[in-house]
């Protein structure tokens, strides 16, 4: 069993072994047990990567290629760069929080542990598959558990909203299908065989009209589940009934899937087509970074303003990915990895708050830091870092998305940076203005009750996010070379 | 060969006087005029017979009143049909009920149309004739069916239904009575059948299975013209007059004739198929074919007497003994029976003279 | 008639076999062993579905009337197993609603008669045998619809399928006596090179055609289908809709790509347009469903849009994703309706509300389902992402993008229907849930040979490679 | 072959037939008249088989020997239907199609 | 003569049954009245509806006619070319009469051949 291989079949045992679990304690445990070791797989993935980088140029690493479908030169075919180690990372350990956060799942605990890893296991293997068809495969089995994480174990309208997001999504990966198949079709350099592994395409030049056609498509699909203005509207929804842990993996990692997809498929094998669309998606990418943040400071809903925020962070990412340049990328990537562990923090604060006052209404809340200081005070350090202050990692990705933006030669291009840039003044008025309401001020009565402080798993959960955003703004430089290393052959492919 | 020739000559003196349209169409007017005697005389000279024949059996003398030995009695008795008034129930089906003594009446006629007199006097010598004839004789179910139900009579309907159960069911043996036949000739043809019967009557070169067969088709053939011991579509005692009870006059007579016709039909078959048509028995008679007719004649009599003997030998059959008499005896008798026939054919034990 | 024509009928023989044994079984039992018929049926076709997959080798009968190769051999064992998973679904029903009636063996008969007519119907080689095949599985399959006589939706089902099926294949067979007319013979060998382009062949071309779409229910001749799998029992109605649908799929496309392959630009376009009605219209009269056996009907209306999707192409690729697809898609819609089998026969309740709850009292049954419906949904891992995405590249193939962009909303449209039924399982809490209960060993491998074939068909990807190597003989 | 009527007569007449078939399946209310309608498309059917080879391909029976089996579905069909509409009307007392029209949409 | 006998036949049979009703027609005495139009019914007047419902057994018999029927039409053309083909033709009648049999015997078993 090769190193990447282990990330899809280890889960599945976890699984296999949760179904034999009879109680809540049992399943948390095998659970737990199963994420540790996750990621664990993860960081020991990090290392043999970093140590194989230094002899290796190839573009990915521990590859691993199974023929599986001949007739379609489908294959299982596996391999990483640095970003999708990133992203692994981030995959592994935010799981892992999210086993913690549901340390109390008192209905179905069983079902609901296997729903999670199962959507985990998506996730790993839409990382570091290198074929579009097992890409896209996994894509789906990452999407589909969400119906059953939000419908069961949701709270709210949970059943419109599960419908809503698992509708909009496999609606875009059917679009993305069409995407596919149409870059598969042109796949074969003159009459060669067609393939779907990502890296042959890319030497072969797809024909310049097919890309303008199927770039959209592709585009689009990925993009929908990276919250792409106005294809978001399933993610407020879907954040704001989903379990708590669920709402962590969704925002954390799920949503990253889009920015990953466009970035590897749409835009690694249709330049062309990227150079042709971009200025369209870029003004909707702005669009969205700005009307997310308009919108997270009029929702009183905690997990509506986060929900909304992901959107605006989301749409930079897309939004630097479109501006085409090293800088800019590398900024979009860190960006997806901070907000994955910021997101995923706060919505495991939200969680616990809501656990212990009853309501998400920022309006009813007050005074927290008095009763509950230590979620609170990561609460504030989560919304330091989700502004930009410097020293955290929000501050490395939007300084280089912003940096790169300005770059770009076109000066409408620059207009757009300029828009989007104002989001930011924005996110710090409703990161504060919730700070300020919910935090500060005198106790209300949703804040009376006496309420218990963090428990030993809570701030297990919180340490794992809050540990890293913290590592990346401080020393951001050790990822950053890690990342442009792999842009490297992506810069060549694009420009 | 001389009355036989006549039609040729009439044939050839018309195609010579007239154009050839006319002629042909003067030509067949003059065959339908005389197979419409036929069928007349048939019907009128049958019942005759039948009530003669009735007399003889019971002892007594039968009509003797009209006519010399009584000969002129079913004439009298069809002028006074003919002038017997029509009446028609209320709310019965004006239609149908019309239209029910023509299915009766030009199935008869058409069935009588393939049966070879003799090797000239045949109609309409079809290739397919036993099939044509099987075909035929079912539509005449379709008039009493009709008949019975456009009456608006509850005796008529169920003496129709009875008589659609009896004949339907019946006619599998027919037919496959006739098959067992056809296999040892392999042609459906009237003439051909008979063509090969001059090696030895059917019922003789087939034997055992043949005379099987024969049983079975003279009772179904009973059977489906509706005849006692099988007559109980018309069961006086139970149903009035069953199906044409409320057929009257000249209406009535149509179903009365084509009963009789039927009987001869069946008898003419029987003849025909088993016992060698208009071929003379050992072929004594071979040298003057005029005699066809009446070894044909003969040998239908012979089985038209057979069936009146019937009527008087055995009782009514209930409607139950009746279905159990064809579908549990007759047909598994005629399946077994077409084996055995088939049987013989190809292991070829039929006798030939 | 030496051993060597047996050989070759060897499936139908068998088959034939099997039914005159139940028969005699049936003149000689008693009301004592009456229920045994249960058994003995299984058994029986379980031997012939396992002696099926014996190799078999190629040839003619009859003059050409009756052909068998590989792949047409491979189809058979396909429709075999098939039954023999609805034989096994419908056991508990039969011996519960049946046998008392002394009506059981007869649906056993009826069941392997209309197998037998879909055997000779795809092994056929003119139209004649073409014809036969098409009646002697339809016309058992009303009795079957009209099998529960005390129930008045039963005797409507088949009143509607046995005239509607009696009228498309009236126009079948004007259609075909149209083809002889142009072409002089009802061959297809002889066929294949008669046929040319004139108003004559086409007009016969359509004509001939629906009686097949009837069978496969497309569109315009869709409207007996829910009706009938609604009042039908429900063994017939998943009869209907996988095996008897699977092959009239399979001979259309045996048809359409060799005898009337030179009017191939012609029908493309009617596929086309047949193929995006049906989904919609399936697909949007699916949503409001509430009874689940007319749910799975217009399910599978939509299914057969899909699957001509791969018919359109004409080629080998078209060939194998469709033989691919059917393969899946019986497990699946099997899986589906074994478990609405299963409920229906031990609470009589077949509404979409009776199963809220089910999840919690019944979780391997609701699994069972949920497999099957992601399946039909096109989910993976489950097999039918893998005949979906095949079926859509093989369309893709040929060029039809639109065609497909069209399919992969009607894909996103019957998932939304799909989770309905999940959602009542798994999401909702009923006061009043089907109680729990066992299943009898017959339905429990039923079912789990549904879920072998759900699970294993895609990931394991040799059966593809098999399928396709026997369809490249076709063209 | 019948002398003075050429094949497109004969045509024309069962293609007559057909498309009374046809319309009256569609627009009659009675299920046996339905039943009718369809034996006369079958019919049709075969009465083309039957002129078909007997004009234009006289050489070999086939459609002669489809037209047999024609008659034998046909009969098997009807036979088949009528039990169903006769086990209908001892339920319901009606062989009209509105009657039979329980389950919709 | 050819195959237009038929159809003189067919109008010797329809100018025979009108010429007749016509006939009758003219000679026969008319009057009407409601007694005479009744149906008959023993002397009674009728009870109920005329167009009663049957037994089914009728129906019962007039399938099985229709599969034995079919049968003998398969049969002809068997009969009729039996004497070339020999021993094939033999076996496959066979056959086909074992199955039809079987058919039968079931039926039989089944109580359908049973007058109830």
């Amino acid at each position: 069993m090769d190193i990447l291989s282990l990330f899809i079949v280890f889960p599945l045992l976890t699984v296999l072994v949760l179904l034999g679990a009879k109680s809540l304690k049992q399943a948390r445990l095998i659970a737990l047990a199963g994420t540790i070791v996750q990621v664990g797989m993860s960081v020991n993935l990090l290392f043999a990567y970093l140590r194989e980088r230094s002899v290796n140029d190839e573009i990915m690493l521990f590859t691993r290629d199974l023929v599986w479908f001949k007739d379609f030169n489908i294959h299982y075919s596996i391999g990483v760069d640095g970003i999708s180690v990133a992203l692994l990372i981030l995959t592994s350990l935010v799981v892992l929080a999210g086993v913690f956060i549901s340390w109390k799942m008192e209905e179905l605990p069983r079902e609901f542990f296997i729903s999670l890893i199962v959507l985990s296991t998506g996730v790993y293997g839409f990382f570091i598959s290198l074929d579009l068809f097992l890409m896209f495969v996994f894509f789906e089995i990452a999407v589909i558990p969400m119906f059953l994480l939000i419908g069961i174990w949701g709270s709210g309208p949970r059943e419109y909203a599960a419908m809503k997001l698992t509708l909009m999504l496999m609606g875009a990966s059917a679009i993305l299908l069409v995407g596919i198949l149409g870059i598969y079709f042109n796949s074969g350099a003159d009459g060669g065989p067609l393939t779907f592994n990502i890296l042959e395409i890319a030497k072969v030049q797809i024909p310049v009209e097919a890309q303008k056609l199927f770039f959209p498509l592709t585009f689009i699909g990925f993009a929908v589940i990276g919250a792409l203005f106005p294809f978001h509207t399933w993610s407020p929804d879907g954040h704001a009934s989903a379990p708590t842990a669920v709402s962590m993996l969704h925002a954390g990692v799920l949503m990253k899937l889009g920015g990953y997809g466009v970035f590897r498929v749409a835009m690694y094998l249709m330049p062309e087509g990227t150079l042709h669309w971009s200025w369209f998606f870029i003004v909707l990418a702005a669009f969205g970074v700005i009307y997310g943040a308009f919108a997270a400071i009029r929702q009183t809903d905690l997990k509506y303003i986060n929900a909304y925020s992901s959107v605006s962070h989301l749409g930079l990412v897309l939004f630097a990915l479109l501006m085409l340049n090293k800088t800019a990328w590398n900024g979009a990537i860190i960006q997806s990895l901070s907000h994955g562990f910021m997101t995923a923090l706060f919505f495991a604060l939200i969680g616990m708050i809501y656990e212990r006052t009853h309501t998400r209404d920022v309006t009813r809340l007050g005074g927290l830091l008095k009763v509950i200081p230590f979620i609170s005070a990561t609460y504030v350090i989560g919304g330091l870092a989700s502004l930009g202050l410097p020293g955290f990692s929000g501050f490395v990705a939007e300084m280089n998305i912003f940096v790169g933006a300005f770059q770009h030669p076109e000066i409408s291009y620059r207009i757009a940076s300029i828009f989007a840039v104002s989001a930011i003044v924005v996110t710090a008025v409703y990161i504060l203005r919730v700070v300020g309401m919910m935090l500060m001020g005198p106790l209300k009565e949703n804040s009376l009750t006496p309420m218990e402080r963090a428990t030993w798993y809570e701030k297990a959960g919180i340490f794992l996010m809050l540990l890293p955003i913290i590592g990346i703004g401080v020393a951001p430089l050790w990822l950053s070379e890690m990342i442009l290393q792999s842009i490297q052959p992506f810069i060549q492919g694009v420009l | 060969m001389m009355p036989l020739r006549i039609t040729e000559n009439i044939h050839n003196w018309l195609f010579s006087v007239m154009p050839e349209g006319v002629a042909s169409l003067v030509e067949m007017t003059l065959i339908a005029v005389v197979y419409l005697t036929i069928f007349a005389v048939a019907g009128l000279f049958l019942v005759l017979l039948e009530r003669r024949v009735a007399a003889w059996f019971q002892l007594r003398i039968g009509p003797n009143r009209v006519g010399p030995q009584g000969l002129l009695q079913t004439m009298a008795d069809a002028i006074k049909l003919l002038t017997k008034e029509l009446t028609g129930t209320e709310k019965a089906d004006k239609f149908l009920y019309n239209l029910a003594p023509y299915f009766v009446i030009i199935s008869a006629l058409m069935a009588l149309a393939v049966i070879p007199f003799s090797a000239e006097f045949h109609a309409f010598d079809i290739n397919i004739g036993i099939f044509f004839l099987i075909a035929i004789s079912s539509i005449g179910v379709i008039g009493i069916l009709l008949g019975g139900w456009s009456s608006n009579n509850k005796y008529a309907l169920i003496g129709a239904m009875r008589s659609g159960v009896q004949t339907i069911s019946y006619e599998l043996s027919v037919g496959l009575s006739l098959l067992t036949m056809v296999v040892i000739t392999g042609s459906l043809q009237l003439s051909e059948i008979i063509e090969v019967q001059k090696s030895g009557w059917l019922i003789l070169q087939g034997h055992i299975p043949a005379a099987i067969a024969f049983m079975v088709f003279m009772i179904s053939g009973t059977a489906e013209t509706n005849r006692a011991p099988f007559d109980m579509v018309e069961a006086e005692s139970e149903l009035g007059a069953g199906f044409h009870t409320e057929y009257s006059g000249m209406k009535f007579a149509y179903f009365f004739l084509a009963e009789f016709i039927n009987m001869f039909i069946i008898s003419a078959i029987a003849a025909t198929v088993f016992f060698g048509g208009w071929l003379s028995p050992f072929g004594i008679t071979e040298s003057i074919p005029e005699l066809g007719v009446f070894w044909f004649l003969l040998k239908t009599m012979a089985l038209v007497f057979l069936m009146m003997w019937f009527r008087w030998t055995f009782p009514r059959l209930r409607v139950d003994q009746l279905l159990t008499l064809e579908w549990k005896y007759l047909l598994p008798i005629n399946l077994v029976n077409l084996v055995l026939m088939a049987l013989l054919v190809w292991l070829n034990l039929t006798l030939r003279l | 008639m030496d051993m060597e024509t047996l050989l070759l009928l060897r499936q139908e023989v068998s088959l034939l076999l099997i039914a005159l044994v139940l028969l005699l079984f049936e003149i000689f039992a008693n009301d004592r062993n009456r229920a045994g018929v249960v058994s003995l049926a299984i058994v029986l076709f379980g031997l012939h579905t396992a002696l099926g997959f014996m190799d078999m080798k190629e040839g003619e009968l009859f003059g050409g009337m009756f052909r068998t190769n590989a792949l047409i051999h491979m189809f058979k064992n396909i429709l075999n197993l098939g039954v023999l998973i609805v034989l096994l679904q419908s056991a508990e029903w039969v011996k519960k609603e049946l046998i008392p009636q002394n009506r059981g063996t007869e649906f056993f008969i009826l069941m392997l008669s209309s197998l037998l007519g879909l055997q000779f119907l795809i092994s056929s080689g003119d139209f004649l045998m073409f014809y036969l095949g098409l009646e002697l599985s339809t016309l058992p399959l009303a009795a079957l619809a009209a099998f529960e006589i005390y129930r008045m939706r039963s005797s409507e089902a088949g009143i509607k399928l046995i005239l509607s099926s009696a009228l498309a294949s009236g126009i079948t067979l004007f259609g075909i006596s149209l083809l002889y007319a142009s072409s002089g013979s009802i061959y297809y060998a002889e066929l294949q090179g008669a046929i040319s382009e004139n108003p004559l062949t086409v007009l016969a071309m359509i004509l001939f055609f629906a009686g097949l779409g009837f069978k496969i229910s497309l569109v315009p001749f869709h409207f007996w289908t829910a009706d009938v799998y609604e009042g039908a029992p429900i063994g017939i109605a998943s009869y209907l809709s996988v095996i008897s649908k699977g092959a009239a799929i399979f001979i259309l496309m045996i048809l359409f790509f060799t005898v009337l392959k030179p009017l191939m630009h012609l029908w493309e376009n009617l596929f086309y347009l047949l193929s995006v009605l049906t989904m919609f219209l399936g697909n949007l009269f699916a949503l409001r469903q509430q009874n689940m056996k007319r749910f799975l009907a217009f399910s599978s209306i939509a299914q057969a849009g899909f699957i001509l999707l791969g018919l359109i192409t004409g080629t080998t690729l078209g060939v194998a994703t469709v033989i691919y697809f059917i393969l899946i898609y019986i497990f699946s819609n099997l899986a589906a309706f074994g478990v609405v089998q299963a409920i229906s026969t031990e609470t009589g309740k077949e509404q979409l509300q009776d199963y809220e709850g089910l999840y919690r009292t019944n979780p391997k049954l609701s699994l069972v389902m949920m497999l099957g419906l992601f399946s039909l949904a096109g989910i993976p891992p489950v097999a039918g992402f893998f005949g979906k995405f095949f079926l859509f590249t093989a369309a893709a193939s040929k060029g039809y993008y639109f065609l497909v962009f069209l399919a992969v909303v009607n894909v996103t449209i019957s998932l939304y229907y799909y989770l309905l039924v999940v959602r009542a399982m798994f999401l909702r809490k009923s006061e009043h849930p089907i109680p729990y209960f066992t299943n009898t060993v017959y339905m429990r491998i039923g079912l789990v040979i549904t879920v072998i074939g759900i699970l294993a068909l895609g990931l394991y990807s040799p059966i593809y490679d098999y399928i396709y190597a026997l369809s490249s003989t076709l063209n | 072959m019948i002398e003075g009527i050429s094949i497109y007569e004969l045509l024309t007449v069962t293609s007559i037939l057909f498309f009374i078939g046809i319309y009256g399946f569609i627009t009659r209310k009675n299920l046996i008249s339905v039943l009718i309608s369809v034996e006369l498309i079958l019919n049709a059917g075969a009465v083309n088989f039957v002129v078909i080879n007997k004009y234009l391909y006289p050489d070999v029976l086939q459609g002669m020997i489809f037209s047999i089996f024609i008659i034998a579905v046909a009969a098997a069909e009807t036979a088949l239907a009528i039990s169903i509409i006769i086990n209908l009307y001892r339920k319901i007392s009606s062989v009209e199609v509105r009657d039979v029209e329980t389950m919709k949409y | 003569m050819g195959s237009e006998a038929i159809i003189v036949f067919f109008l010797a049979g329809v100018v025979l049954v009108t010429g007749a009703n016509f006939l009758s027609n003219l000679i026969s005495p008319k009057s009407d009245s409601d007694a005479k139009r009744a149906p008959y019914e023993s002397g009674m007047t009728t009870i109920g509806p005329t167009w009663v419902q049957f037994k089914v057994g009728y129906y019962l018999f007039a399938i099985l006619f229709l599969v034995f029927d079919v049968e003998i039409a398969f049969l002809v053309p068997w009969a009729v070319a039996y004497k070339g083909i020999g021993a094939i033709a033999f076996v496959e009648v066979l056959i086909f009469l074992f199955i039809l049999g079987l058919g039968l015997l079931y039926a039989w078993k089944k109580g359908a051949l049973k007058w109830k």
